[in-house]
């Protein structure tokens, strides 16, 4: 079964769907200065904007790969620049202990990034964005942690 | 159910080239909810919002979704707008379908496809989007400048014009800064001591000034208009109010081998010193590094000649906790340590100087009264070398220089070349530069001047290397233009140091929660259209803290930011950001994993009392938010594992709303 | 065709010696620093300039390329980090590698060597002729 | 050696019942069989004179009663193993009940029974079980004694105790232990180094037996929310059931995610499941994840500390270093 399917989906070109969480004051400022300086990076990136990046609470993450997102990944200030001193510190742990456990359980640790991006990063922005969409899609559709009742 | 408008903006081209707009608003219109969907060509315009605040009359609408620009370029503008309309301000939510979809995809296909799942995501929010009112608060009508140089001083002097209290924190016993140590500025020559210690007095006598002198702040909490600050007054064993500045223990104490910090330790003072003649406060301090009395009990020669009985040896440090409206940083710059530029030989011969100390050099009231000596021996110099961007533009030494340009070198060089061609005739000078930099007013006039009328010679090259030998300096430098290597014997070679932000900046904008770059300067709001504010409100930049500057962008900056202070204490309320934390007391467990991470104290524990279903009352302990000073972050939100704690306009059904929206 | 041949040159020398000259900003820091400058006919800032511009053949054919006494003061005191003697030593790989004439064998030092020669030349020499 | 016997708690409650110092004793009921014992609230002497038990089988932990227990009137006498102080302090540490409305009693222990372990070790027939000595002697119908030895027997929470100090009590019976090392870490160790695909597998098999009887969670001394995520229509991931493997892998991840740096691996959820799914090897994860990375933590050894979820240092690895770690 499982290998069956796997073999539809190559024969059209698999498109993951990723959900980046952008922080309001560095990294979605870095995204949108990309979009100013015309970076490109694959549409299959959707940005949501959150005020911090410890805005961003571990089920908004398993929701999206339940409701079908092949990838998440997780954009704030660098460490010691965050808008509100310290919301990024959280993140980097709660995300590394988050990620670590679903590694654990078996989910490919190349769904799952961290990256810090400041507001003048557009630059780098597009090339994570480019480099996780690569790497997800490489991977291909997510089956560990999906509820099939999501898919249509 | 909400009754959703959406707009679908063209931007002109910006859009409409790789989004089919028409596609997007005729998309949305299948979405649940959505009564009223279109496209036009500038949502922002007069026109565009008018058709905004029609569609809300015509449709009754009571949410709206604008498929635009960045949130952060018109979130602003389309709240206003929704407001002129009559719904809540937040009840309008952006989808960013330019900086985030037609300028990064190429082809239509795409583009549109992305913008509709955007514009989806965005729908699904604002169906959870509740009307939200700003909380108000009071503003402290007092500011804090921290750092008592010139840009600290004219920042607190145009605040305290405008009769607002200000406190000026400064870490050395006496206010002036760099300035003070300065001997003549550019472009007209005037000797820095005649136009700052004016401004100094004007300080120390202005009723709306106190000068907390010798002091550097510990704490900072709260938020724009109301800020708590811990301030550190460092001991001087000398009471400042008895003290006259009489200065007379400065000429008895015995201990005089202390190095002159003023004096860039040039020369000694005693263990009790009056920083310099103009010093403000005018007041002696002790250091308890070379104090006979503090450090062994043995002396107290100061306390026997001071008639005011002004030494206390028992004096400790003291705190003085203050509350501001605004924090203006002014921390300023330092020269950066040239002595790992091995080449220049700083370490090995006195007569390789600083910039700065050549000031010192040249001050009358420097440690040669003015006459331009060599260190090492006393003499004249007849030969000097002065060599441009000592680390200045320097990309590749790591931990040594800087890689940005200094700016104020340029003028400082052509200052002292000029200053020793005209005072000492038959000193011959020699400038070396890569450029010379002279953008300002008067500038390339005063650089121009240096050679044309005073014979200063530049030359476009760089040294390479100088070696002391025979009392001489032997430079080995470049003449680019001519294709030739120099060698000159100088007496004396003067480097045009890179300066730094002062080392207290860092730990300062840590506290301040101000961001700050890779070099330690501190950020500005925005680069072009708010450079005096730092990206936290409240907090405000003047000076060198900011970027290398000469003293008259200092000033101005100084006066600008004084401006923006004036501007916020000026009024009585702030209105805050409503997208603050709630916490729902029925949920909470009072467990404290949200106070702790909350960077602002926002939150507090209350004692409530709850009737149970089965009509008994119980006691709990429950979170409480202050919303005037909750910043929004959402840290607690996650803490929180009850999920009690939620954050308005990022409530977690909202987010989650998104999520769905992005990955249906 | 010819400027083909320049080009190509220009690109060979730069990937072998790894150095950027776009970061150089013109200071003269290497020149003044240069111990064996006014033995040169080109000196260490022109080498930049010239294979930046792709003005090479003179280089080529100028005893300056074996001037270079490879001290690295100039690489060590470039403040972009430039790095001309890197530069210097790969057009000097470039004369001497295709005519294959110039290469020396270990045997072959000893009898040029004289008193003066400073060690580091030697080493130096040991670097450029064996390459 | 157990000093401590059910007649020495039991004199000690009497008398604490009787001087009217605490009106209430959580202690361990007997249950149906010999081997269900219970938490319960007894309110006087007779009462535990009757049904209270103290055995093998008395490995409940109390702590997370304490919170409704102290919300009532006067003062509970409340039983401490190790394990169970350590639940009590985080408890405090959370501020989830009133201290001075308990009076604990802190006793040794040397490794506790639980039913699934021992019926494993007897499946047919079994009657009862007791320590003698250092052997286990189970009684059964069918096959008459079986001895074993006690220690080499014992469930995993116990072989891999973290400690036989008890951290918090008004009153120690008998002597205390000391922190001790049992590596706890070594499965967790193991299964970090297998590949995502086994982890995956081994996991898919474990969590898909769960049924979502929410048992781990109410046994659970850190989930002592007034109200579950996953019971809050408003929450957004609120479920009840299974329908999708998905649900209990949210549910687990959540929910260890939740009591991360909170957890004092008691083991409780693994003691409890009806379906023996390891869920203590979630716990644990996180648990040696905040040692390797943030440093040693215990939560619970001291009332007050920070856990560390809710901690920063400036200096903490990346996500992706820890990632890395992980996968060695």
């Amino acid at each position: 079964m499982q290998v069956n399917e796997s073999n539809i989906v190559a024969n059209e070109e698999f498109r993951p769907k990723i959900v980046a969480f952008c922080c309001n004051w560095c990294s979605y400022a870095g995204a949108d200065l990309a979009g100013n300086n015309r970076l490109a990076y694959p549409a299959d990136i959707k940005i949501i904007r959150v005020p911090c990046s410890c805005r961003v609470n571990p089920m908004f993450i398993l929701r999206a790969f339940q409701r079908g997102a092949d990838g998440v990944i997780l954009c704030g200030c660098h460490p010691g620049d965050c808008h509100y001193t310290s919301g990024n510190y959280y993140t980097r742990r709660r995300m590394a202990m988050l990620f670590s456990m679903l590694n654990y359980l078996g989910i490919e640790k190349e769904r799952t990034r961290v990256e810090w991006v400041s507001a003048a990063e557009g630059a780098k922005f597009a090339a994570t964005m480019q480099d996780f969409a690569e790497k997800v899609k490489a991977l291909g559709p997510n089956k560990r942690l999906e509820d099939l009742r999501c898919k249509q | 159910m909400q009754r959703i408008g959406v707009f679908v903006c063209w931007c002109g081209s910006n859009i409409a080239a790789t989004v089919d707009v028409h596609a997007v608003a005729e998309a949305a219109k299948l979405e649940p909810g959505v009564v009223f969907s279109t496209d036009y060509q500038y949502m922002c315009s007069q026109a565009g919002q008018n058709m905004i605040i029609d569609a809300v009359k015509e449709h009754k609408l009571t949410g709206l979704v604008i498929c635009s620009c960045s949130p952060r370029m018109h979130e602003a503008t389309f709240r206003k707008t929704a407001a002129n309309a009559g719904i809540n301000p937040y009840m309008v939510e952006i989808a960013n379908i330019r900086e985030q979809c037609s300028w990064v995809h190429k082809d239509m296909p795409t583009g549109t496809e992305k913008a509709i799942i955007l514009a989806k995501a965005a729908i699904a929010k604002v169906h959870l989007n509740t009307p939200l009112t700003p909380g108000e608060s009071k503003v402290t009508k007092r500011a804090l400048v921290i750092g008592g140089g010139i840009a600290g001083i004219q920042t607190a002097l145009d605040i305290a014009d405008a009769g607002y209290p200000v406190d000026i924190v400064e870490k050395e016993p006496t206010i002036g800064g760099k300035m003070a140590q300065l001997d003549k500025t550019f472009p007209t020559l005037d000797c820095a001591a005649c136009i700052l210690t004016p401004k100094m007095v004007d300080a120390a006598q202005n009723e709306n000034i106190r000068i907390i002198s010798y002091a550097k702040v510990e704490e900072v909490g709260g938020f724009v208009g109301n800020f708590h600050v811990k301030i550190r007054k460092k001991a001087r064993f000398v009471n400042e109010d008895v003290c006259t500045g009489c200065g007379l223990c400065t000429e008895k104490c015995p201990q005089k081998k202390v190095p002159n910090a003023f004096n860039l330790n040039m020369d000694n003072h005693r263990a009790i010193y009056i920083p310099f003649a103009q010093a403000v406060p005018k007041v002696a301090v002790i250091d308890p590094d070379y104090c006979n009395m503090l450090k062994n009990g043995k002396c107290g020669v100061c306390a026997k000649v001071c008639t005011a009985g002004a030494i206390d040896y028992k004096q400790e440090d003291q705190i003085i906790e203050e509350d501001y409206g605004a924090i203006v940083a002014a921390t300023g710059y330092n020269p950066i340590s040239v002595e790992k530029f091995d080449e220049f030989a700083y370490s090995q011969s006195k007569d390789v100087i600083t910039s700065l100390e050549f000031e010192r050099l040249t001050n009358a009231a420097g440690p040669t009264a003015g006459k331009l000596l060599r260190p090492s021996d006393g003499e004249h110099p007849h030969t000097i070398v002065f060599v441009q961007c000592v680390g200045s533009r320097c990309a590749s030494c790591a931990g040594k220089g800087k890689e940005y340009c200094s700016k104020i070198c340029c003028m400082y060089t052509a200052k002292h070349a000029m200053l020793v061609r005209d005072k000492y005739p038959d000193t011959e000078v020699y400038v070396f530069y890569i450029d010379v930099r002279t953008p300002g007013k008067n500038f390339d006039e005063f650089y121009r001047r240096a050679v044309e009328e005073y014979g200063v010679h530049y030359i476009k090259g760089m040294v390479g290397k100088v070696t002391p030998e025979n009392g001489k300096l032997k430079v080995q430098a470049s003449d680019l233009l001519a294709d030739r290597q120099l060698h000159i014997d100088a007496d004396l070679v003067v480097l045009a140091a890179a300066i730094e932000p002062d080392k207290s900046a860092r730990p300062l904008a840590t506290m301040l929660t101000a961001s700050m770059d890779t070099n330690d300067f501190f950020t500005e709001a925005h680069p072009k259209l708010r450079p005096v504010e730092s990206p936290t409100a409240g907090i405000f930049l003047s000076g060198a803290c900011q970027g290398p500057k000469d003293i008259p962008e200092t000033v101005s900056q100084a006066s600008a930011a004084a401006a923006k202070v004036i501007g916020l204490l000026s009024k009585n309320t702030l209105k805050g950001n409503p997208c603050v934390a709630q916490s729902d007391e029925l949920m909470c467990n009072g467990c404290s994993s949200c106070a702790n991470v909350c960077p602002y104290g926002a939150i507090t524990y209350v004692n409530k009392e709850f009737r149970m279903p089965d009509r008994t009352t119980k006691v709990r302990r429950v979170a409480s938010v202050n919303p005037a000073v909750c910043q929004g972050c959402g840290a607690c939100t996650v803490a929180c594992p009850s999920g009690a704690m939620d954050l308005n306009g990022f409530k977690n059904n909202q987010i989650m709303a998104e999520v769905d929206a992005i990955c249906k | 065709m010819e400027k083909n041949k320049t080009a190509a040159l220009r690109e060979q020398i730069l990937r072998a010696s790894g150095v950027n000259p776009k970061k150089c900003m013109r200071c003269g820091k290497c020149s003044g620093t240069c111990p064996a400058y006014d033995e040169m006919e080109y000196h260490p800032h022109q080498f930049v300039y010239m294979v930046e511009t792709g003005n090479i053949e003179p280089l080529l054919h100028s005893e300056s390329v074996y001037k270079c006494l490879s001290c690295f003061a100039c690489v060590e005191r470039c403040p972009r980090g430039v790095e001309p003697a890197k530069l210097i030593e790969a057009l000097c790989a470039a004369v001497t590698r295709p005519q294959g004439a110039n290469h020396m064998t270990p045997d072959d030092i000893p009898a040029l060597l004289d008193e003066d020669l400073p060690q580091q030349a030697i080493v130096s020499a040991l670097r450029k002729y064996m390459k | 050696m157990q000093t401590v016997t059910r007649e020495t708690l039991l004199d000690k409650a009497s008398a604490l019942l009787a001087s009217g110092e605490v009106s209430r004793v959580l202690g361990w009921k007997k249950g149906e069989f010999a081997y269900d014992v219970t938490p319960a609230v007894f309110e006087s002497a007779e009462e535990m004179e009757k049904d209270f038990v103290y055995d093998i089988f008395s490995g409940a932990n109390f702590s997370k009663y304490l919170i409704k227990e102290t919300a009532k009137e006067g003062k509970v006498l409340v039983f401490l193993k190790p394990c169970d102080s350590y639940s009590f302090n985080q408890l405090l540490t959370e501020h989830r009940f009133d201290r001075e409305k308990v009076y604990a009693i802190g006793i040794p222990c040397d490794g506790m029974m639980d039913a699934s372990t021992v019926k494993a070790l007897a499946p047919e027939g079994l009657v009862s079980a007791e320590r003698d000595g250092d052997n286990l002697v189970i009684h059964t119908l069918y096959d008459g004694d079986k001895i074993l030895p006690y220690a080499d027997n014992l469930p995993d929470r116990c072989r891999h105790c973290k400690s036989k100090k008890v951290v918090a009590y008004d009153e120690m019976l008998g002597e205390n232990g000391d922190v001790v090392d049992s590596h706890r870490f070594d499965e967790v160790a193991e299964l970090e180094a297998m590949s995502e695909d086994a982890r995956f597998a081994f996991w898919q098999n474990e969590l898909s037996r769960c049924i979502r009887c929410n048992a781990c969670r109410d046994v659970c001394p850190a989930c002592t929310c007034e109200k579950c995520v996953f019971d809050n229509p408003k929450s957004g991931v609120e479920n009840k059931a299974i329908s999708d493997s998905y649900e209990e892998k949210m549910f687990h991840i959540i929910r260890a995610f939740h009591v991360a740096g909170r957890c004092t691996d008691c083991g409780e959820c693994s003691r409890v499941c009806p379906q023996n799914i390891p869920l203590h090897l979630l716990n644990r994860k996180f648990i040696y994840d905040i040692d390797r990375n943030y440093g040693d933590y215990m939560a619970g050894a001291e009332e007050g500390s920070r856990a560390p979820l809710v901690n920063y240092k400036t200096e903490d690895p990346e996500a992706a270093d820890v990632l890395e770690r992980g996968d060695k």
